[in-house]
C-alpha cells in the first residue's frame, strides 16, 4: 500500500503514546511507561521504514488529506500530510535517532521521579516533530513548529525546581516565538499573495514570478522572514542564545532536540522553501552570510567552554551555521546531507556526553574530568568515532557532507569556503581539545559523593541509578548497555552514514525536490564538468588538512603541554575573557531588551500611563466635580434673603428677555 | 385737572409710605407706614370709580389685616431691627437685577402697554355689579375662597397652639 | 381732564418694585412679610387700572380675591412667624439658617 | 368673551340680573366632583377629630382621609364622563385634567398612607394633618383643570398655603419651622410675581380666561403686545418657582430637608404636577408667547444644577431635594418640544416621577425614625444586609431615578429624549443624557453604601406598618407597570395633549358649555 | 441524530434560553435558606440552560433566514418597540459561551463564596439571563434593556461579593459602563426619532436605502455614540482601567462572566450595530480605530507583563487579546472577521479558566500577589497542569484556540493593512512573555513558602469546573470548523452589507 493512506498515522502513533503515558502515567509502573514510550516511537520507526520501503521517486510526492482545519472564505487550510524524498530524509532521521533516544533515555532517566512525564514529553515532541516534516502546508508545518517549541520548553525547563531550567526553558520559548514572528509574517505574505499555504499552491505560483534581482520584492521579504523563523529555531545569529542555555535540560534531551532534530527544523524549512528563496537571490546571500558568520562565531566560542554540553551546544550552532551557508549557495541538498550526517554524530556526542556525566556522578565541567578513558572505553570509543566525524576526517560521515559544502560555498563565492575552513580548523581544535580533557590525561574529578547534595537534580537522577551504594559515588563508570547501545549504533552511523553521498547519490536523490532551483544548476555544473575536479580534490585535500592541524593543535596545547592553554589565555586576556563570557551577548540583549522591556512598562506605561494619566484624569474628573459641586451649593447660603435675591435676579434676567423678545 | 391733581397727590403719598415702609428700621413704624399706602391706594381706587374696593380696601386691609399685623409685632415686641451682615447676593444681583427690570416693565408700561387715558370715575364698581359678578361668574373661586380661610385658620390654630404631643411624649429635640 | 392709565400702572409698578426691594433688604421677618403686602397692593392697583382700560369689572372682583388671599396669607404667615419666634427667638431673617448648603 | 358680554351687559338691568341669577346645572357639579368629595372629607376630618381621643386618632382620622382620596379617586372616573367647561368656563374636564387629577389623587392616597406610621412616630396632631392634606389636594385638582387665571392664583394659593403649614409640622423643631418659614416667604414672594403676571395679562388681554386669552393673542397674528410678554415672563417666575426650576429653585434643599418626610414626598410630586399642569396650560393653551429658549436655558440650568449640587450631599433628603431639582430640569426639556410630543411627554414624566420619588421618600419616612433622626446617607450603611427587602425596593427607586429600564423613571426620561430629538433639540438631548449619566452617580452612592458597607449596628429598622408597605408596593407596582407596559399611559398623555394644543387651536371651543350635556 | 420534533423549539427556544435562568433565580427566592440546596439548584438550572442553548447550534443551519430561531412580538405599541429576537452564526455562539461558562461559575463559586449566597446565585442568574439577551436581541430598544441590565447585577456581584478595594472598583465599573451606554442610548433614540423603529433589519435597511433623513450630518456621531459605549466594554486602550480593578476585586465567578462574556458584549456590539448599521463610518474611521487596538495588544501586553498580581496580570491580557478582535473587526476582511468571533470564544473560554484556576488558588491562599507564590508545581502538579494547558492556549499555540483566531485576524489585519498585521503579530512574542513568566515564577523553583508546601491540589469539584475548559480549549483548537462553518456565513452577510454601501451610497449622490 502507498504511504498516502497511512502517512497521518506516522506523527500520530507518538502523540497516542504522549497521551497514554501523560494521562497514565501518575499512576503505572515504570515497566508499562517504558513500554509505551517505547513501542510507540518503535511504531513510528517502523512506519517510517515502511514508508522508505515503499517509496518510489517515481510516484512521489505523496499526499495524505486528512481533515479540513481552518476555513475562512476563500483562504483554507487542511490538516494534510506530504511525503518526497526531503520529508523522507527527514522523517528516517527524526525517527530513527529519536527511537534510539528513547532507549537511551530509558536508561538515563529510570529514576527520576518524573520518569513518565519525561517518556511523554519524548512523545510528544515526536509528534510534532513529524508533524513538522511531514507537513503539505505551511500552516500545519507552523503546528509542528510550534509545537517542538513547545516539547523543548518542557523538556529544558524538566526540573523546574531548578530556576536557571526554568528561565532556560522560558528563554528558549520566548526566543523561538520572536523566530516565530517571522514566520507568521511570512505566512500572511503568503497568504496575501498566493491566497493558500499549501506548498503545491504556492510554488507553483511561485515558479511563474521572476526572479528579484534588484531590490526586496515580495519574495525576498518571505525568503528574509522565513529565515529569521529559521534563525529562531535553528539557533542562527542573532536569535542563537536560547540554545546553550538549553542545556539545563537533560541530555537525551540536548542530543535529541537541541542536536539531532529540531534545531535543523530550520534548515529544513528553509530547504522545503526553497522554491521561494530561488526567486530571491538577496534573501539567499542574507542566508548564506548568516550561516557563515554563525558557523564562525558560535566555533570561536565553543573554543574556551569547560561545560561540555556547551561545548557540544555552540558546535551544534556552528555546524547548523554549515547547514544555512549551504543552503545559501543555493546547495540544499548539501544541507540537508550535513543535516544527516550532523544528526548522527552531534546525537552521538551529546549521548556519549551524557553518559560521561553519568559516569562522573554528573558533574559537567571538563576541568574535572580527565582520563576517563580507562573507566569507559565504550563510550570513548563511540565519542571518538563521533569527534573524528565531526572534524571531518575522512572517511566519516562529518566528512562527505562537510567537503560537499564547503565545495558548494567555494563554487559559489570563495569567502565562504575560507570562512567555512577556518571554521572547520576550529571545530576539529575544540573537539578534540573536549576529548583529550575528558579522556586523556588523570582523572582530576573529586570523588563525587560529597558534592552531590550540591549537584542538580541531573546527578540525582543518575546517583539514584545506583541506589545499592548509598554512600555515594565511587569511581567513574562505565554506563549500562541501555544507553551504550544506542551509541554503538550511532557510532556506525557515524562511520557509514556518510557514504550515501558518494558521487552525488544523496544529491540525485533529493534532486527533484529542488528541481529547476539554483542549487540544482548549481549541482549540475560542479558535477558535470571535469575540469574542476582537480581543485575539487585541491579544496578537499586542503579541509581534510585543515581538520588534522586542529587535531595536532588540541594534541599540543591539552595533552602535551598543558600548561600552555592558561598561558595563552592570559596572554590574550581581554579577548579570551569575552570569548569565555560569549562576547557578552547574553548580557547584551538583557541591557538592551529585557531590562528597558521590564522598567519602561512599569515606570512609563503602568504608573506612568494607566496610572499616572488615564487613572488620575478619571479620578481627578471625579474629584473635580465634587469641588464643583461644593462651589455650586454655596448659591444655597441658607440666607432667605439671598434666596430672595436668587429670585429677583432670575426674574429680573426672564423679564429682560422677554422685554427683548417683545422688541423684536 | 382735578382728577390729575387729587392723583398725583395721593400718589405721592403712596410712593412715601412704600418709601419709608423700606427705610424705617422698627418695624412698626414700617406697618404704620404701609397702612397709610394702603389707605391713599383706597383713594386711588375711588378715582378709578372702585367704590366698593375702596371700602373693602379700607376695612379689610388697613383695618383688619394690618390690625394683624400691628398685634404680631406687639406680642413678639419685635424692637429695631440689628444691622446683621446683609446678603451679597440679594445686594449685588438682587438690586440691580430688580432696578433693570423695573426700567424695563416702566418702559413697557408707559410706550407699549397701549392705554388710554380715563376720566374721573371711569369704571362704575358699585357692589351691586360687584356681586353680580361674585355670585355668578365667579361662584366657583368665590366659593373656593372658604376652603382658603379653612385652611388659613387651621393653619394659625395648629402653628400657633403650644405643642402638646411634646408636652406628652418625652421631649426628643435632635 | 384725563389721566393716562400709565400712570397708574406706573404706580403699581412703583409699589410692586418696592416690595420687592424690601423683601431684599429688610431683616425683619415681619417688614419682609409687609414688603408682600406692598407688593400684592401694588398688583391690585394695577388690576383696578386695567379693569378701568378694558371697561370689565372683573378686574375688580379680581381685587377682592387678592384680598381674600392676602387675608388668609397674614393669618397663616403670622402664625408661622410666631412659631419661628417660638423654637429661634429672634425675627432677624438672617439668624434663620439652620438649614443650608 | 362670556366675561366681557356679561358685565358689559350687567351694568344695572334687573332684568338680566333676573335671567342670570339661575344655579349652576348638575352636571357642572359632577365636573369637580373630586374637589368637593375632598373638600367633604376634609372638613369630616376635622369635625370627627375633637371627638376623638388625640392618641387613639391616628388610625382612625387616616382611615378617614384615605376613605376620602379613595372615593375621590373613584369620583374622577365619573367626572371624566363629564367632559366640558363649567361654572361659566372657570373649569373645564377633559382628558388632560382627568390625567393631573388623578395623578394628584392617587399622590394624596399614598402620602396619606405614609403618613399612618410617620404621626404615629413623630406624635403630631393627625385632625389638622389629614384636613391640609384632602384641602390642599383639593387646590391641586382645581390647578389642573383651572382655565381661568384668577381660579389658578386661588387654587395655587390653597396647595401652597397647605403645603406651607404641613412643612411647619413638626414643631418642636427649629428646622421645620425654620423650612416652612423660607417656604411661606419665597412662596408668597413668587406668588406675588405670578400675580402681577396675571394683572399683566389681564391688561395685555381684558380677560383672564385662558382660551380668551389665546383668542386676543392670536387675533393679532403674529403681532402680540408686549404686555403679554412681561406677563408671561412674570407667571413664568412664579411658576418656576413652584415647579422648583432654576434659577427659582433656591428654596427647595431647605424646605425639604426641613419638612416631615411624607410630606415632602407629597409636595416633591403633586404641587409640583399641578404647577407644570399650570404651566403647560399657560405655554401650549394660552400660546403664551416666546418662551422656547427661556425654558431651553432653565432646563439646562436646572439638570446640571441640580446634579452637580446632588453630587456631595450627604442628607439623604436633601439629596433627593437636589435630584427633584435636576427632574424639574428634564421635565421642562419636554416643554421646549413640539406641543403635543412634549406635552404627552411631559405628563408621563410627571406621573413617573411622582411613582418613584414617592416611594423614594416612603422609604426614608420610614427609616428616619422618631423626630427624623436617621436621614444621612451613613444611616443607610448597610442596609442590605440588615433589611434586605426594603433595601432593594430602595434600590429598584434609585434606578429607576437613574433611569434604568424596566423602571418608570427610564421610559419617562426616553420620552421626553425622543419629544426632544423628534423637535431637533440635539443639544439639550445631549445635555440630559450627560446630565443622567452624573446623576447615576450619587444615586448610585446610596446602592452602594446599602449594598457594600458594613451594617451600622446603632441605626435601628423597624418593622414596616401595613400601611407604609402598601404604600410602597402600590409605588414598586406603578414605577414597574410604567417600566414595562407604559403604552396605555402614554397614549392617554398623548391624546389628552393633542386634545389641549388642538383645542387651543380652534379655541374656544365649548362656547357657555355650562349647560353643555354629556 | 436529533429527532425532528425538536423543531418544534425554534420559534420559542430563544425566549427559553434567555429566561431559564432568571426565572431559575426567581425560583431561588422561593428557597429556603438552605445554601446547598441553593447552589445545586443553580447549578441545574444553569446547565439546564446550557443544554437547551446548544439546541441553537444544532438546529442553525436548518433555518434558510438571515437571523435564525426569529421571533417578533409588539411589547409596546407607542414607542413601537417590538420583543425581536434572532440570531445568526456569530451570536450563537456567544450564547452558547454564555450558557457554559455559568454552570462552572456556579461550581466554581461552591466554597468560596460563605456570606449571602442566595443572592449571590440570583444575581449569577440574572446577570446570564441579561448577557443572553444581549446577544439574541435584535431589537435595538431590548438590546439595550439587556446591555443596562447587565450594570447592576455585576456591578452588586463585585461591590458585595469582592475584595479589596471593591467598592471603588465597582462604582468605577458602572461609570464608565453607564456614561459609555447613555451615548449610545441617544443614538438610539436618534434613530428612533428618524426611522420610527427599534428594529435593527429595519433601521439597517432605511439607512441602506438611504432614506433617513439628516443622517448624512449624523452618521459620524452616531457611530461615536454606539461606539464610545461598545468601546468602554470592550474595553478599547484609554478606557481600559475600569477593568483591572473591576478584575482584581470581583469574585472568581465574576471575574469569569466579566472577562468571558461581558467584554464580548463590546466587541459583539461593534461587530452588529456599530459596523450592521454604519458601514461607511466604520470604514472610514478603522485606521484610528485599529490604531487603538493596536495599542491595546501592545500596551496591554506590556503592561500585564510586569503586574504583581495574577488576577492584573490576566486582566490586562484581556484588554491585549481584546485588541485582537477590534483589529480583525476592522480589517473589514472574512479573515478578519471570522478571527474576530474565534477570537472572543477562544478568550472566553481560555481566560475564563485562568481566572477560574487564580480563584482556586485565591481560595487557597486569599492573595493574588505572584510572590507569595512559587514551586507550586510540587505539591499541586494537577493544578500546575491545568494550568499550563490554559496558558497555552492563551498564549496561541496551534492545536490550541488561542491560535486559529488570533492567525486570522492578524492575517486579515496583514491583507488590510501590512502594517497593522506585523505590529499585531508582535503580540504573539508579547503574550507568551508574560504568561510564560508569570507560570514561571508561580509553578516553577523550589517552593519559597513553607505555606505552599502544603496546598491541596484540585479536588473532584474543582476538576469537574476545569475539565471543560481545558477540552474546549482543544477541540476547539483542533477542529475549530464546527465553529468556523457556522461562523463564516454570518461573517459573509455582514461583510457584504458592509461592504455594500460604497455603491449604494455612490447611486445616491448620483441620483442627487
Amino acid at each position: 500500500m502507498t504511504p498516502n493512506f497511512y502517512l497521518w498515522l506516522i506523527p500520530i502513533l507518538p502523540l497516542a503514546g504522549a497521551a497514554i503515558n501523560g494521562f497514565f502515567g501518575r499512576r503505572s509502573s515504570k515497566l508499562a511507561i517504558t513500554a509505551v514510550a517505547l513501542v510507540f516511537s518503535f511504531a513510528a520507526f517502523f512506519m517510517a521504514l515502511l514508508t522508505a520501503w515503499g517509496f518510489s521517486s517515481a510516484q512521489a510526492p505523496y499526499f495524505c488529506n486528512l481533515a479540513h482545519w481552518v476555513r475562512s472564505g476563500t483562504f483554507q487550510v487542511d490538516f494534510s500530510f506530504y511525503l518526497d524524498q526531503l520529508s523522507l530524509v527527514m522523517l528516517l532521521v527524526v525517527t530513527g535517532v529519536g527511537f534510539l533516544i528513547h532507549i537511551y533515555s530509558v536508561g538515563y532517566m529510570w529514576d527520576d521521579d518524573g520518569y513518565y512525564r519525561f517518556m511523554a514529553y519524548l512523545n510528544l515532541f515526536m509528534f510534532f516533530m513529524l508533524t513538522l516534516v511531514l507537513a503539505k502546508n505551511y500552516l500545519v508545518m507552523f503546528i509542528g513548529w510550534e509545537g517542538v517549541g513547545l516539547a523543548s520548553y518542557l523538556l529544558i525547563g524538566f526540573w523546574f525546581t531548578k530556576d536557571s531550567a526554568a528561565s532556560a526553558g522560558k528563554k528558549a520559548f520566548i526566543v523561538n516565538r520572536i523566530g516565530d514572528f517571522g514566520f507568521l509574517i511570512a505566512l500572511f505574505l503568503m497568504i496575501k499573495h498566493f491566497g493558500s499555504l499549501d506548498f503545491a499552491k504556492v510554488f507553483s505560483q511561485v515558479t511563474a514570478w521572476p526572479t528579484e534581482t534588484a531590490g526586496v520584492g515580495t519574495l525576498t521579504a518571505i525568503g528574509l522572514l522565513l529565515m529569521v523563523g529559521a534563525a529562531g529555531k535553528s539557533a542562527q545569529i542573532p536569535l542563537y542564545v536560547w540554545l546553550p542555555d538549553a542545556m539545563e535540560g537533560p541530555t537525551p534531551v540536548s542530543a535529541l532536540i537541541h542536536a539531532a532534530t529540531m534545531v535543523t527544523a530550520g534548515v529544513y524549512m528553509v530547504a522545503r522553501s526553497s522554491a521561494i528563496f530561488d526567486r530571491a537571490p538577496m534573501a539567499m546571500t542574507v542566508v548564506a552570510i548568516i550561516g557563515t558568520l554563525t558557523a564562525l562565531f558560535a566555533a570561536t566560542i565553543g573554543i574556551a567552554q569547560t561545560d561540555i554540553k556547551k561545548v557540544l551546544a555552540y558546535s551544534t550552532v556552528s555546524q547548523l551555521g554549515y547547514m544555512f551557508m549551504a543552503c545559501g549557495v543555493g546547495a540544499f541538498s548539501a544541507g540537508i546531507f550535513h543535516l544527516m550526517t550532523h544528526a548522527f554524530f552531534k546525537g552521538l556526542l551529546f549521548l556519549a556526553a551524557g553518559s560521561v556525566i553519568h559516569g562522573v556522578g554528573g558533574e559537567q565541567d571538563m576541568r574535572k574530568m580527565g582520563g576517563l578513558r580507562q573507566y569507559m572505553p565504550v563510550t570513548f570509543a563511540t565519542m571518538g568515532i563521533a569527534t573524528l566525524a565531526i572534524a571531518g576526517i575522512p572517511p566519516l560521515a562529518g566528512f562527505w557532507s562537510k567537503d560537499e559544502i564547503l565545495w558548494k560555498a567555494f563554487n559559489a563565492n570563495w569567502v565562504y569556503w575560507l570562512v567555512g575552513v577556518l571554521t572547520a580548523l576550529i571545530t576539529s581544535f575544540y573537539m578534540f581539545r573536549l576529548m583529550y580533557m575528558t579522556f586523556g590525561g588523570e582523572y582530576r574529578g573529586r570523588r563525587a559523593a560529597q558534592d552531590l547534595k550540591h549537584q542538580p537534580l541531573d546527578a540525582h537522577a543518575t546517583h539514584d541509578s545506583h541506589g545499592h551504594d548509598a554512600h555515594g559515588h565511587g569511581e567513574p563508570h562505565e554506563s549500562p548497555w541501555v544507553m551504550l547501545g544506542p551509541l554503538v549504533a550511532l557510532a556506525v552511523l557515524s562511520l557509514v552514514g556518510g557514504l550515501v553521498g558518494i558521487g552525488g547519490r544523496f544529491e540525485h536523490f533529493l534532486a527533484p525536490v529542488f528541481e529547476g532551483t539554483a542549487g540544482a544548476e548549481l549541482a549540475r555544473q560542479t558535477a558535470g564538468e571535469a575540469a574542476s575536479h582537480t581543485t575539487e580534490y585541491l579544496l578537499m585535500g586542503v579541509s581534510v588538512s585543515v581538520s588534522f592541524l586542529g587535531w595536532l593543535l588540541a594534541y599540543v596545547l591539552y595533552s602535551r603541554r598543558p600548561e600552555l592553554p592558561a598561558r595563552i589565555a592570559h596572554s590574550l586576556g581581554g579577548l579570551y575573557e569575552a570569548v569565555v563570557h560569549k562576547y557578552y551577548i547574553d548580557e547584551l540583549y538583557a541591557a538592551l531588551f529585557v531590562k528597558p522591556l521590564i522598567d519602561g512598562s512599569t515606570t512609563i506605561l503602568w504608573h506612568g500611563v494607566d496610572q499616572g494619566v488615564i487613572d488620575a484624569a478619571v479620578n481627578d474628573s471625579a474629584s473635580a466635580a465634587n469641588h464643583v459641586s461644593d462651589a455650586v451649593r454655596h448659591m444655597q447660603s441658607g440666607n432667605l434673603r439671598s434666596y430672595a435675591g436668587w429670585v429677583a435676579a432670575g426674574g429680573a434676567a426672564v423679564i429682560a428677555y422677554m422685554v427683548w423678545m417683545g422688541v423684536r | 385737572m382735578f382728577h390729575l391733581i387729587l392723583f398725583l397727590f395721593f400718589g405721592a403719598i403712596c410712593v412715601a409710605g412704600a418709601v419709608n415702609l423700606l427705610v424705617q428700621s422698627h418695624p412698626i413704624n414700617s406697618a404704620l407706614s404701609l397702612i397709610a399706602v394702603m389707605g391713599s391706594l383706597a383713594v386711588e381706587y375711588l378715582l378709578l370709580g372702585a367704590e366698593f374696593l375702596t371700602a373693602v380696601q379700607v376695612i379689610v386691609y388697613a383695618g383688619a389685616i394690618m390690625v394683624l399685623f400691628v398685634i404680631t409685632i406687639m406680642l413678639l415686641n419685635a424692637g429695631k431691627e440689628e444691622g446683621s451682615g446683609g446678603s451679597r447676593v440679594a445686594i449685588l444681583l438682587g438690586i440691580p437685577g430688580v432696578l433693570i427690570a423695573t426700567l424695563l416693565v416702566a418702559w413697557t408700561v408707559l410706550f407699549h402697554s397701549n392705554t388710554r387715558a380715563v376720566p374721573l370715575g371711569a369704571l362704575k364698581g358699585d357692589p351691586r355689579a360687584i356681586a353680580q359678578l361674585l355670585f355668578h361668574d365667579f361662584l366657583l373661586p368665590f366659593e373656593i375662597t372658604s376652603v382658603l380661610i379653612l385652611i388659613a385658620i387651621m393653619g394659625a390654630v395648629v402653628l400657633t397652639s403650644r405643642p402638646e404631643a411634646v408636652a406628652r411624649g418625652p421631649r426628643r429635640d435632635g | 381732564m384725563m389721566v393716562p392709565l400709565s400712570y397708574y400702572l406706573l404706580l403699581s409698578g412703583f409699589l410692586f418694585v418696592c416690595g420687592v426691594i424690601g423683601f431684599l433688604i429688610k431683616r425683619n421677618i415681619i417688614t419682609i412679610f409687609m414688603s408682600i403686602e406692598l407688593m400684592l397692593n401694588g398688583v391690585n392697583l394695577s388690576f383696578v387700572a386695567f379693569a378701568a382700560q378694558w371697561h370689565v369689572l372683573s378686574g375688580q372682583v379680581f381685587v377682592f380675591f387678592v384680598m381674600v388671599v392676602a387675608a388668609a396669607e397674614a393669618a397663616v404667615g403670622l402664625a408661622i412667624i410666631i412659631a419661628v419666634y417660638r423654637t429661634r427667638e429672634t425675627l432677624n431673617v438672617d439668624r434663620v439658617n439652620l438649614l443650608k448648603l | 368673551m362670556t366675561i366681557l358680554s356679561m358685565s358689559l351687559h350687567s351694568l344695572p338691568s334687573l332684568l338680566a340680573q333676573a335671567q342670570t341669577f339661575q344655579s349652576p346645572p348638575f352636571a357642572d357639579y359632577m365636573r369637580i366632583l373630586p374637589e368637593l368629595i375632598l373638600t367633604v372629607f376634609g372638613m369630616l376630618v376635622m369635625v370627627v377629630d375633637p371627638l376623638l381621643d388625640p392618641d387613639r386618632s391616628h388610625q382612625s382620622l387616616g382611615t378617614l382621609a384615605l376613605v376620602g382620596a379613595l372615593a375621590a379617586l373613584a369620583s374622577t372616573f365619573w367626572m371624566a364622563q363629564y367632559p366640558g367647561t363649567a361654572f361659566t368656563n372657570m373649569v373645564r374636564v377633559e382628558p388632560f385634567s382627568v390625567f393631573f387629577h388623578v395623578l394628584i389623587i392617587a399622590i394624596a392616597v399614598v402620602s396619606i398612607l405614609i403618613s399612618f406610621e410617620y404621626l404615629r412616630v413623630q406624635r403630631i396632631r393627625a385632625g389638622e394633618y389629614y384636613g391640609l392634606i384632602l384641602f390642599g389636594t383639593v387646590g391641586m385638582c382645581l390647578m389642573s383643570s383651572a382655565i381661568e387665571l384668577v381660579l389658578i392664583f386661588i387654587a395655587l394659593e390653597i396647595s401652597s398655603i397647605s403645603t406651607y403649614i404641613l412643612a411647619g409640622f413638626r414643631r418642636h423643631n427649629a428646622t421645620s419651622s425654620e423650612s416652612s418659614l423660607k417656604y411661606f416667604l419665597l412662596g408668597s414672594f413668587a406668588t406675588a410675581f405670578f400675580l402681577y403676571g396675571v394683572a399683566l395679562m389681564f391688561g395685555a388681554t381684558g380677560s383672564t380666561n385662558l382660551d380668551t386669552i389665546n383668542q386676543m393673542l392670536s387675533a393679532g397674528n403674529g403681532h402680540m403686545p408686549m404686555l403679554a410678554y412681561v406677563a408671561t415672563a412674570l407667571m413664568f417666575v412664579g411658576l418656576g418657582f413652584k415647579v422648583a426650576s432654576v434659577p427659582f429653585h433656591v428654596w427647595t434643599p431647605d424646605v425639604y430637608e426641613g419638612a416631615p418626610a411624607p410630606v415632602v414626598g407629597m409636595m416633591s410630586t403633586g404641587p409640583k404636577a399641578a404647577a407644570f399642569a399650570v404651566l403647560l396650560r399657560v405655554l401650549f393653551e394660552a400660546r403664551a408667547p416666546g418662551y422656547f429658549w427661556l425654558l431651553w436655558v432653565s432646563a439646562a440650568l436646572s439638570m446640571t444644577i441640580g446634579n452637580v449640587c446632588a453630587l456631595v450631599q450627604d442628607n439623604v433628603k436633601r439629596l433627593l431635594a437636589y435630584s427633584s431639582i435636576a427632574h424639574a430640569g428634564y421635565l421642562l426639556v419636554a416643554f421646549v418640544a413640539q406641543p403635543d410630543l412634549g406635552t404627552s411627554a411631559a405628563m408621563f414624566y410627571t406621573a413617573a416621577y411622582a411613582a418613584m420619588n414617592v416611594g423614594a421618600f416612603a422609604i426614608v419616612s420610614h427609616l428616619a425614625a422618631a423626630n427624623e433622626r436617621y436621614v444621612t446617607l451613613e444611616d443607610y450603611a448597610g442596609l442590605g444586609r440588615k433589611s434586605p427587602v426594603l433595601a432593594a425596593t430602595f434600590t429598584f427607586f434609585l434606578m429607576s431615578l437613574i433611569g434604568i429600564p424596566i423602571t418608570g423613571g427610564f421610559f419617562a426620561k426616553f420620552y421626553v429624549l425622543s419629544a426632544a430629538l423628534k423637535s431637533n433639540l440635539v443639544g439639550l438631548a445631549i445635555i440630559l443624557v450627560l446630565n443622567s449619566a452624573l446623576g447615576a452617580y450619587y444615586y448610585l452612592r446610596i446602592i452602594v453604601l446599602m449594598y457594600m458597607r458594613e451594617p451600622r449596628s446603632d441605626v435601628p429598622v423597624t418593622r414596616l406598618s401595613v400601611a407604609a408597605a402598601l404604600a410602597i408596593s402600590a409605588c414598586v407596582v406603578l414605577t414597574l407597570f410604567l417600566g414595562v407596559v407604559p403604552g396605555g399611559v402614554l397614549d392617554y398623555a398623548a391624546l389628552s395633549g393633542a386634545q389641549l394644543v388642538r383645542d387651543t387651536a380652534v379655541a374656544p371651543v365649548l362656547e357657555g358649555s355650562s349647560s353643555a350635556q354629556p | 441524530m436529533v429527532p425532528m420534533n425538536m423543531d418544534s423549539f425554534n420559534p420559542i427556544i430563544l425566549s427559553l434560553v434567555t429566561f431559564i435562568p432568571a426565572v431559575g433565580g426567581l425560583l431561588i427566592l422561593l428557597i429556603p435558606r438552605r445554601d446547598r440546596d441553593i447552589k445545586v439548584f443553580a447549578l441545574v438550572i444553569s446547565t439546564l440552560a446550557f443544554v437547551a442553548s446548544l439546541h441553537l447550534p444544532v438546529h442553525l443551519h436548518r433555518d434558510p433566514n438571515l437571523f435564525k430561531f426569529e421571533i417578533d412580538k409588539v411589547w409596546v405599541t407607542n414607542p413601537n418597540i417590538h420583543y425581536h429576537m434572532g440570531i445568526d452564526g456569530i451570536s450563537v455562539w456567544l450564547v452558547v459561551l454564555t450558557t457554559f461558562l455559568t454552570p462552572l461559575c456556579v461550581l466554581i463559586s461552591w466554597t468560596s463564596i460563605h456570606t449571602r449566597v442566595k443572592e449571590f446565585f440570583i444575581l449569577l442568574l440574572i446577570m446570564e439571563s441579561a448577557l443572553i439577551g444581549v446577544f439574541t436581541s435584535l431589537d435595538l430598544f431590548l438590546f439595550y434593556f439587556f446591555w443596562e441590565s447587565t450594570l447592576i447585577p455585576m456591578a452588586l456581584l463585585i461591590g458585595v461579593y469582592g475584595h479589596g478595594r471593591k467598592v471603588y472598583a465597582a462604582v468605577k465599573y458602572f461609570l464608565f459602563t453607564f456614561i459609555g451606554s447613555m451615548f449610545m442610548l441617544a443614538a438610539i433614540l436618534w434613530l428612533y426619532a428618524k426611522t420610527g423603529s427599534f428594529d435593527f433589519v429595519v433601521i439597517q435597511n432605511a439607512i441602506r436605502s438611504g432614506n433617513v433623513p439628516g443622517f448624512e450630518h449624523a452618521s459620524l456621531w452616531l457611530f461615536l455614540g454606539f461606539f464610545i459605549a461598545f468601546a468602554v466594554k470592550v474595553p478599547l486602550f484609554p478606557l481600559h482601567t475600569w477593568l483591572p480593578d473591576a478584575h482584581v476585586e470581583a469574585p472568581t465567578a465574576g471575574s469569569v462572566l466579566l472577562a468571558g462574556v461581558l467584554l464580548k458584549m463590546g466587541t459583539y456590539g461593534l461587530l452588529r450595530f456599530d459596523v450592521g448599521l454604519f458601514p461607511d463610518e466604520a470604514r472610514r474611521n478603522a485606521p484610528w480605530i485599529m490604531a487603538l487596538a493596536l495599542i491595546g495588544i501592545i500596551y496591554g501586553a506590556l503592561v500585564s507583563l510586569v503586574q504583581p498580581n495574577m488576577k492584573k496580570l490576566i486582566a490586562y491580557s484581556s484588554v491585549s487579546h481584546l485588541g485582537f478582535v477590534v483589529l480583525g473587526i476592522f480589517s473589514f476582511t472574512a479573515a478578519g472577521l471570522n478571527g474576530a468571533v474565534f477570537v472572543m470564544l477562544a478568550h472566553g473560554v481560555a481566560t475564563g479558566g485562568l481566572f477560574m484556576l487564580a480563584g482556586i488558588l485565591y481560595e487557597r491562599r486569599h492573595t493574588y500577589e505572584i510572590n507569595e507564590f512559587g514551586g507550586l508545581a510540587t505539591p499541586m502538579p494537577r493544578y500546575a497542569t491545568f494550568f499550563l494547558v490554559t496558558v497555552l492556549a492563551s498564549v496561541g499555540l496551534p492545536l490550541l484556540n488561542g491560535f486559529i483566531g488570533e492567525f486570522l485576524v492578524l492575517s486579515g489585519a496583514f491583507q488590510a493593512r501590512p502594517i497593522y498585521g506585523i505590529l499585531g503579530a508582535t503580540g504573539v512574542i508579547w503574550s507568551a512573555c508574560y504568561l510564560l513568566w508569570m507560570y514561571q515564577r508561580v509553578f516553577f523553583g523550589q517552593v519559597k513558602l513553607a505555606v505552599n508546601n502544603t496546598l491541596p491540589d484540585l479536588n473532584r469539584r474543582e476538576k469537574a469546573a476545569l475539565s471543560p475548559i481545558a477540552i474546549a480549549a482543544l477541540v476547539m483548537g483542533v477542529a475549530p470548523m464546527v465553529w468556523l462553518s457556522a461562523i463564516d456565513p454570518a461573517v459573509q452577510s455582514t461583510l457584504q452589507a458592509a461592504l455594500a454601501p460604497v455603491t449604494q451610497l455612490a447611486g445616491k449622490m448620483v441620483g442627487q
